[in-house]
């Protein structure tokens, strides 16, 4: 691979470029002063030729800018690692012989949208009957067992059920993120399963718009899926995971630190 | 102006009956109930407020104390208004020294029931008068600031602290904002109870407290007063604190509350019956405070298909409007909701959304309109989020909608930054302005794809209606018919706060706005 | 369909007249020259191409050199074929052997005129033979592909380098663009020549040269076929060298050209005369082709205001499709220009810009239009600009537009950059499919703001055509009535190029084009 | 002034939290790798909870990636230097009336749109008769003889004309900035009015939506005008830069760096 082609920079009409559009408000109003200042942060990014294209005033002492310029940086492609949960997604079918042939009964998974989140349609998405663009949710395959305990379920009250029905996975959605809610939400979760001694008994997994796997793992979750996840990735993880604790584990489905080209 | 649709009487007619009926059989269901909510509401107008040291509400300690005992079937009032004559302390007195648990309210002595009456009312009164005095004051402020022309720019705040929220508000109102709502934190309709004081701190929205509510409507004021245009203010009258929200928010004078028939029990899994109750006093409420009620149907589509289930919103809206009449309000403080939702991707979808948002303004001509934007089919992509809010804010103008709910390039990412609601602002004014008078100019042709909708859709809200009201409202939620959403009638939160009305049941705020409101 | 609008019949066939008349004179006025570029391109079809040492295209050199011995008037072919017989070289080795200094045309012994023709008409035959294999390419290839539906949507790419050029069109093609048109170099159109082979250098553009058009073509195919869509590509036929590359193109096979017949004079400062002949010649060609060009009444409105003057475009649009008619273009080649470009702050603006399209449709039901998208009012606020240009979008499919040129959020900042235009595809892309029938569904009012601002934009028109008829067109423009811009007739650029055709004047190409159109 | 106001930081919902939005191009297909390198690059740039919320594939091994996050920099309000044209701006009378009290003569401008630029809007807005924004142009007052010289100007032409008329000062417009077309085009009109020995002669003035202050001075003109300019900003810079030339300089109008607070 040529060294051209290993560093990644920006690109407006011309390779390398650096063109970048950005956006922010500073609280000072609207006016050359604010206009510089934009300038100068924007230096401090890596921009060069920076241009404040516009600048409005929002009242309240502060101001909207707009400006574009070419930053200096750039990413070397080598070093590019993406941490995602690595597993083959199979399809319904597929999950389906997989639990029979080498699980050889039934998957058991708990899900909830947990604390004050009442975000339901994602967990719906993966969990119910009806499934997500197209694929069927996990209730309808038939080596699954589901319960979906809604919205706004307490942690305690998810941890409990899970036991109840002696579950395989823990499936958490959180979708209200502001001022970090989900992180304080999960990390009480992880904390609460490690306090009972269960942490190996559960894989957990946590889904919505905002959560990466980086994040997942970062809180203590065994996977984390975002935007666009459709119902067979998480089945999928959720048997091939069973099967490496459990059974002939003849491969890593875990996360991997992979430093694709 | 010329009708722009063709609206089919005769389905129309069958819509309206059907919704009279499904809503005088609610009510004939709720008449002897009161709930734990009506009567901390009736004891906050005698002038209980405040919390206890571990931050429970007053009101909530002085009816837990008669529920504890059983006796809420008179009416907490009753119980109240004879501590009052017996002990000759305050109302707020009364109520700290229960918390101290120095009093219980159901073991003093009984005293006679006209003399409590004659005292309460009185007591009551005072509240009523407060209410008009906001009412009053509105009106005095409408005249002398104006309102800003139709369809209203209505923008939401959401920081968690409310100062912050004000400061976001002030420069939204300089920016051309009319309406400002205060969206609550996360879990806050939940709560049994409303918290206390000015708040710093909330999920994904700001706690609705009478504090903060004061401290709003006197920003806004201020905020009026310097551009001269009067800035409606708007909080939740929903969840399981909902009849106290309203009293909290007539008495510092708010001028919308969201306030749905249906939200509580869909959304929240609040039970049904609690549900209805505290509905029917809450707007009363409102109705006397000169609020306008904002519905929630738009919410039906976040769950269910925007373009297949569009004859649930309507069938809501007449369901919603009937409840309504029945608590006082008039057509014009009945701001049925409604929402440009159908994904982006359909052909012609902005064709039906014209439709849907024409039938409706030709449905309800004297009811207000909140039109709520594109949400569920927002995505990261900025731009076009924009653009979709663009061609909400096109159909709203079109059609003549009346509360314009604006939507944000970032819908699917974070609640609205000050730049976002500053764009938004701007994307409503450019697209208002520059098509202001477009929907006077274009008549839609007789047998277009834009009537036929509104054809079909009609005609599957009739059926819709006809079916509810043969299995009465609560069969039909049970049955999951709006939002695709089922609550089983003795299910969901706060069914334990639903109690029977006793023979002698005394709620003097509720004999006082029935008199008030010649229902 | 019901005509949206009522157009008075009256006015329109005063416009028509006015029209028909101004081009005649026009036509009678440049019928007795012709220029040194129409000579230049008379000499290509020889099949002289190539540059000098000093970067000279060869035809230059040709015809520079016919010229300087004053000897034009017999046309550059008569010269060039008696070169031929004489020295039986080819037409290249002549042209080198000039630049050479070798050889003078002139001053060779001039042979029987019969002889000079025959071997020049069947030279100029295999050119005119290979314009029609484009053409048929053309058809087979639209055949095979399909073209998208309309609105078609055109890009332009600008980088200066023609494989960053061809990079993007690509880019843009697969994401739904139907048009790409190359931006030429800002000073190109002053060039008096065409510059040769592939260019990677230009300002605000790229070169037009014939290797670029061919590179373009190739790779434009070459997507087409992946994709299943033809994609059609644009280049500008004006400037001081507009015939050559009318030829160029119409070899190469582009589908579309800038090409208007007071451009240059209005923007370019290029001699009235000198432009009217180019024109002529350069739209014969264009005719020939199946090429449909583009005029640019749109650039009026940038330094005239779109409100006030909107008049001036459609009066220019008659005159436009009057002269294009006369030069064989067929109503379906002649997409008349327009743009959208009144300020954002007008009331009601959106209402107007309708009025414009929609009456310009029914004026001109059989030519495809060209809209233009926002530009002169489009600030560095980019999601305002996204906004202006979703209205610009759905303007066009209300109103039944062909070609649309797609604004570019950026367009106050800079030349598209790669996402720049995907943003406006998507917008385009989105705003077409959601209104994609609102065209049909709609009547607008009979006394409505749209239809008296057409009646008064068209009232105005057929006044100001009724004036220029009297002033005649280059005394029209001599007083500024077009873009407020005024030219003299003697003034401008390139005047030192037009020639006086003598009795015997010799044009083998424009005979055969003429034979061929028909005219 | 306390330190907490010196220091500025975007603003999205709560003071400081530094919150930007950016967008820009990469060479890469969308997908996890495109996303990763893009949030590395917003890392480098100071960003730190980087949201990747779209990414878009557009083709040609190139997609556009959308982010926000929040930037860990700031601006010390103290370091804002401001660059900009220092003067009174003067009304239509107060500059004719400058003219006729303090320079007693016409006062000469040529002005032209330079290069291939053909741009005249913005240079007619300031030289023309009917002027900009509802102020009359140059050429409306009185005490000032202007030539336009209109567009596409060779820098040859332009000097020579500035010559015959004697002018004051030169305005070029340059609008076009594309690959730094302005910046070859006015510093080749600067060095060749050196060569002739010139510069001490004129006052240059440069203007363009593109145009800032400080570019022109680097560039070697003495004032730059941006966006939005009207025509009595321009007179007033020219009488009061010819009277402090000339006259009883009894002020400097040049460019001042101030740090404003
Ligand atoms: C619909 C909706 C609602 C509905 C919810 C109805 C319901 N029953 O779910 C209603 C109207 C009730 C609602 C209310 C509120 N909402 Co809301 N809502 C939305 C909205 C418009 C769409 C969400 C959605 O349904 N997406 C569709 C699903 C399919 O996508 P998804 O959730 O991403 O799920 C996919 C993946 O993430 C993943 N996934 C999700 N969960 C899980 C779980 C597992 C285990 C796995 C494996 C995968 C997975 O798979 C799914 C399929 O691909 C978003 C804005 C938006 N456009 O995104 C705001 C939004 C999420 N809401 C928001 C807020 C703040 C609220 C409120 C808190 C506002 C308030 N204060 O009142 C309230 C209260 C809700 C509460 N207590 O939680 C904010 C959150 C901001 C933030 N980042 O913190 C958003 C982003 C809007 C905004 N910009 O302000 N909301
Ligand atoms: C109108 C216009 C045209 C018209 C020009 C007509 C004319 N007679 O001027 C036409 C259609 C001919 C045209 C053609 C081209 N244009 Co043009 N055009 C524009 C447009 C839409 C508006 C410019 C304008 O008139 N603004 C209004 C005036 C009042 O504003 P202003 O110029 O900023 O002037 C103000 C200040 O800057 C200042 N000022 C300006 N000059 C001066 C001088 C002095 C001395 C002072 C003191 C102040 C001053 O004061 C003015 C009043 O406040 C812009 C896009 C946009 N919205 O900005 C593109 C734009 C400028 N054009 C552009 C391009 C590339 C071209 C072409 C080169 C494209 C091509 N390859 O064919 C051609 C060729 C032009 C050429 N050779 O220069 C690009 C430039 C990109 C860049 N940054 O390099 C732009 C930004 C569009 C784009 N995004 O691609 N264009
Ligand atoms: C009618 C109605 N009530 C209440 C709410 C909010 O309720 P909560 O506070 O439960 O989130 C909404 C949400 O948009 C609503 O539409
Ligand atoms: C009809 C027409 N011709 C030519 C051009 C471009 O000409 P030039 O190459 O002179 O910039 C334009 C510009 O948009 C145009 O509209």
């Amino acid at each position: 691979m040529d060294d051209n082609k290993k560093r990644i920079k920006p690109y407006g009409d011309t390779l390398n470029d650096g063109k970048v559009q950005m956006s922010f408000t500073l609280p000072l109003q609207a006016g050359p002063e604010a206009s510089e200042a934009g300038k100068m942060l924007a230096e401090q990014m890596g921009l060069e030729e920076v241009d404040v294209v516009d600048i409005k005033d929002l009242g309240e002492g502060f101001c909207y800018l707009i400006l574009y310029g070419k930053v200096k940086y750039s990413v070397d492609r080598s070093q590019v690692r993406i941490t995602r949960v690595e597993m083959e997604t199979m399809s319904y079918y597929e999950v389906n012989d997989f639990i029979r042939n080498k699980i050889g009964r039934k998957v058991v998974v708990v899900g909830a949208c947990t604390g004050s989140d009442a975000h339901t349609v994602g967990l719906d998405a993966i969990m119910n009957m009806k499934g997500y663009a197209g694929e069927y949710g996990l209730e309808r395959y038939p080596e699954i067992e589901t319960y979906n305990l809604g919205s706004q379920v307490p942690n305690e009250v998810l941890i409990k059920k899970a036991i109840k029905v002696d579950a395989d996975a823990i499936l958490v959605s959180q979708v209200v993120t502001q001022k970090g809610a989900h992180v304080t939400n999960l990390t009480e979760l992880v904390e609460m399963i490690e306090a009972e001694g269960l942490r190996e008994r559960f894989i957990l997994v946590v889904g919505g718009p905002r959560i990466s796997h980086e994040l997942a793992l970062e809180i203590g979750f065994d996977a984390g899926f975002g935007r666009g996840t459709i119902p067979p990735e998480v089945a999928s993880y959720i048997v091939q995971k069973i099967n490496e604790r459990e059974g002939d584990s003849n491969g890593s489905y875990d996360q991997i630190e992979d430093g694709s080209k | 102006m010329q009708e722009k649709l063709k609206i089919d009487k005769q389905l129309e007619k069958r819509c309206r009956n059907a919704a009279r009926s499904i809503a005088d059989d609610i009510q004939s269901r709720i008449e002897g109930y009161t709930t734990t909510a009506v009567e901390r509401t009736v004891i906050r107008t005698l002038g209980v407020d405040g919390v206890s040291n571990e931050e429970i509400p007053l009101p909530n300690v002085v009816v837990e104390d008669v529920k504890r005992a059983g006796k809420l079937d008179k009416g907490a009032a009753y119980w109240f208004g004879n501590a009052m004559l017996e002990t000759e302390k305050s109302p707020q007195e009364i109520a700290e020294a229960i918390d101290r648990g120095e009093l219980s309210l159901t073991s003093l002595p009984e005293r006679n029931f006209k003399e409590i009456k004659q005292l309460i009312d009185s007591r009551v009164a005072e509240t009523v008068n407060k209410i008009e005095g906001s009412r009053e004051a509105r009106k005095d402020l409408q005249e002398r600031f104006n309102l800003g022309p139709k369809p209203w720019l209505y923008v939401i705040v959401a920081t968690g602290n409310i100062y912050e929220d004000l400061r976001q508000a002030r420069a939204a109102a300089r920016e051309g904002a009319d309406i400002v709502a205060v969206i609550r934190s996360t879990a806050q309709s939940l709560l049994d109870y409303v918290p206390y004081g000015a708040t710093t701190e909330g999920f994904g929205g700001t706690y609705a407290t009478q504090e903060n509510f004061r401290i709003m409507r006197e920003g806004l004021d201020e905020v009026g007063e310097e551009i001269g245009r009067y800035i409606q203010l708007v909080n939740y009258c929903s969840g399981l604190a909902m009849p106290e929200i309203a009293i909290m928010g007539a008495v510092e004078r708010l001028d919308m509350m969201l306030n749905d028939a249906m939200y509580g029990i869909l959304f929240r899994d609040i039970n049904m019956k609690r549900t209805f109750i505290d509905q029917y006093f809450s707007r009363m409420i409102n109705s006397y405070a000169g609020i306008i009620i904002n519905t929630g149907e738009d919410n039906y589509l976040t769950t269910a298909d925007a373009k297949e289930e569009a004859h649930t919103v309507v069938a809501s809206q007449f369901i919603n409007r009937e409840l309504a009449i029945r608590s006082g309000l008039k057509p014009e403080q009945i701001g049925l909701g409604h929402a440009f939702e159908i994904d982006p991707d359909v052909e012609d979808g902005f064709l039906l959304e014209v439709a849907q948002a024409q039938m409706v303004r030709q449905l309800f001509p004297d009811c207000p309109l909140k039109y709520m934007p594109p949400t569920k089919h927002m995505t990261g992509d900025i731009f076009k989020g924009h653009l979709q809010d663009g061609l909400f804010n096109l159909a709203s103008v079109m059609t003549g909608q009346e509360i314009q709910l604006l939507g944000m390039l970032t819908e699917a990412i974070h609640t609205p930054f000050l730049h976002d609601r500053a764009l938004s602002i701007e994307n409503a004014r450019y697209i208002f302005n520059n098509a202001r008078h477009l929907g006077d100019e274009i008549v839609f042709k007789q047998d277009g794809i834009i009537q036929k909708r509104a054809d079909k859709v009609l005609s599957e809200t009739a059926i819709m209606l006809e079916e509810v009201a043969e299995k009465g409202l609560m069969g039909a939620i049970e049955e999951g018919m709006f939002a695709g959403i089922s609550r089983t009638i003795s299910g969901g939160k706060g069914v334990e706060g639903v109690i029977k009305k006793g023979e002698d049941y005394y709620n003097p705020f509720l004999d006082q706005l029935k008199e008030g409101l010649n229902i």
